[in-house]
């Protein structure tokens, strides 16, 4: 069976990846951003996952809203990043994980998730700047990911409690896949920001704090909100908080928060990691 | 109560819904074609002339010659897709930010320190 | 609120079109198939629904393996109808009904189901050739058409389970659509049929009699197949049965069957016609 | 019962699973490019090379190229694909049908009748 070993969430703001390329990492603005992170690469360094499972949202690359899926997951051996349109560099190839992603996928339609399953994939900065950020140097190459995409981007949007759901379905079947594999995941985005309207610029630190701390100890709790709740408290985008999640539903039995950095604001938002393991299968 | 039932509006927001998604399709397909340098460059050749191949109506047609967020929002653009005609201006999102709150971009800069402090 | 007054099965093989083209509805081998539509046209011009909710599955026109949804819904004002591969003749575009299917959009998310909202679709026969069928002449531009679009393509395809959930869901938003438009369903393909295999050519009569009188008195007992179930009992194509079960799953309370046809074999199908109507809402 | 649990064969049918997704993603590439004149056209000039276009291994190549209905099921074409594949060859489903069982097309016929009258 599949050892799912922990979890991962961060942003995935564009911005980062721009910072990085300019080697901007250890200027006032960006130091506390990346100080968070050590521990992070640390702990993938020493547990090496294989696989990561890698939820985000789609920023209008790959799906257009001409066709539009609620969720989507990547079922190929290899995905491409492309060019976005505002100048960030594209990055190398993504490996994947077909035999695992297709399992997945199954199980997932099995239980009633209404999948779009994609063999061929672009890949936006909501993926790949967490790659970057894990290992830098665009180092990623030997790390199969999963990309399990929720939309974000156009109303109706799945709301918490169906990410959550989601998660659980997606764990569920990580254990059962016969592999001795190591499985991390990420969730990726958020937390509190407006990048739209007259409102733009808002971000509320209490309430992304507050998400973290239920993230890791109750997470039933988050699906109270709506996703209209989320707007109005934390901004139109936070709404990316569902791959969070989605991402804490796959975890299970007691969850331990390793590390927690929380910094705002990073371009236009509030910006949190944290570093979570769960009991594992016995 | 179900989402289509939740009338809520949230000041200052344009919800990207069904009204939005209809209403901005050919802007935003627009938009969608900056991902490809070859989209950007048509338009840049010729602003006009490409919002009419897409169908723009004559609002949103001056409102991007006019590079005027807040009325493409309103005109059904989403956020996302004009992220990219933002990019093709050179403007980031503190930029964009400024444009819509009326602020100048020190002023934003300055009010989402003071929010990410949570003054 | 908008009213569902009934609902239509019928096979969509291409066959169907191609002997309409040549005028073959009045030869022995077509006749038997042919004869089975008369009652439907009637009360469809009786009653005369101003929007069709189709049930169907695409066969490779609009959606390829590369990004294939489970559920998608077509949520625009037109859609074109395109050319196949094979030489049926394209016909004119279908109308579309936009406020009606984001309500349904939206409703269905809201409920959990896991669409793909499509703003251009283009529609193959699986969706045309129940117009063609209903409409001599193609002369349907009048009825607006919202497409329901289940994957019968590639597994792992939705469960039959899910498919009347679908279906549930579905009939609760068109009576929550505040309108006092008509509203007709209609569930297409099937019924027991393989085309591919050295196992091609089955067709399970008995089989297709029972699914039709199940569908009519207990649709839930339907789902207590599974689609490797259907297979195995009707061939490869038995599948499409997802679609009629979607159908039922819209109606509600007492069903009355005002007519049914059925004539094996058309094409390689067993070929099934319903008319239904149920309860209103009061 | 899970479905990827359920391990149950049908005897005479290869079920389009992720394992026929994967391995015949080329070949059905190449058949859904039949849904325009331009691909029929394309492949009709140079067979071959079309299916190299596609990437399609040697196995594949040659049942294209011999019009093998069985192994390209077996080699991971999808028989909606296929389809396009058999209209373009102007083959109907009774005559993939008899290819597939071994029968003439009016054996093939014969059987659907007696099984459409559950005999
Ligand atoms: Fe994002
Ligand atoms: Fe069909």
């Amino acid at each position: 069976m599949a050892n799912l070993i922990g979890a991962v969430t961060t942003s995935h703001i564009p911005a980062i990846a721009n910072a990085m390329a300019n080697k901007l990492e250890e200027t006032p603005y960006w130091k506390p951003f990346f100080d968070g992170y050590p521990p992070v690469r640390k702990w993938l360094n020493e547990n090496k996952p294989d696989v990561i499972v890698l939820f985000y949202n789609d920023h209008g690359l790959e799906f257009f809203i001409d066709k539009k899926p609620t969720f989507s997951i990547g079922v190929a051996d290899q995905y491409q990043n492309a060019d976005e349109g505002w100048g960030i560099a594209t990055i190398p190839p993504v490996t994947g994980e077909s035999e695992l992603s297709w399992h997945i996928a199954n199980s997932l339609v099995h239980d009633g998730f209404d999948m779009t399953i994609c063999q061929e994939m672009k890949v936006d900065h909501g993926l790949t700047v967490p790659l970057s950020l894990m290992w830098p140097g665009n180092d990623y190459g030997h790390v199969k990911v999963i990309p399990v995409c929720i939309n974000c981007e156009q109303h109706p949007m799945p709301q918490p409690w169906r990410c959550l759901e989601l998660g659980k379905s997606i764990g569920k079947a990580i254990e059962s896949f016969d592999s001795d594999m190591t499985v991390a995941l990420f969730g990726t985005g958020g937390l509190s920001h407006q990048l739209d309207g007259e409102r733009a610029g808002i971000i509320n630190r209490e309430f992304d704090l507050e998400c973290m701390d239920k993230l890791v100890t109750d997470p039933e709790d988050l699906t109270k909100y709506s996703n209209l709740d989320l707007i109005e408290i934390g901004g139109a985008q936070a709404v990316e908080l569902n791959m969070w999640i989605a991402m804490r539903g796959a975890l299970r039995g007691k969850v331990t928060e390793l590390h927690r950095n929380y910094h705002a604001p990073i371009s236009n938002t509030g910006s949190g990691v944290l570093l979570l393991e769960h009991e594992m299968p016995s | 109560m179900s989402y289509i039932e939740d009338q809520r509006e949230v000041e200052g927001t344009v919800l990207f819904d069904h009204r939005m998604a209809k209403k901005g399709y050919g802007l935003n397909k627009m938009c969608f074609s900056f991902n490809d340098q070859v989209g950007r460059d048509e338009f840049s050749k010729d602003e006009a002339g490409y919002c009419d191949k897409f169908g723009l109506t004559e609002i949103q047609k001056k409102a991007v010659l006019d590079k005027d967020i807040l009325t493409l929002l309103k005109e059904g653009g989403s956020i996302y897709y004009l992220a990219k005609f933002a990019g093709l201006l050179k403007l980031n999102m503190q930029d964009i930010g400024a444009l819509q709150t009326g602020m100048s971009v020190e002023e934003f800069k300055a009010m989402l320190v003071k929010n990410g402090q949570g003054k």
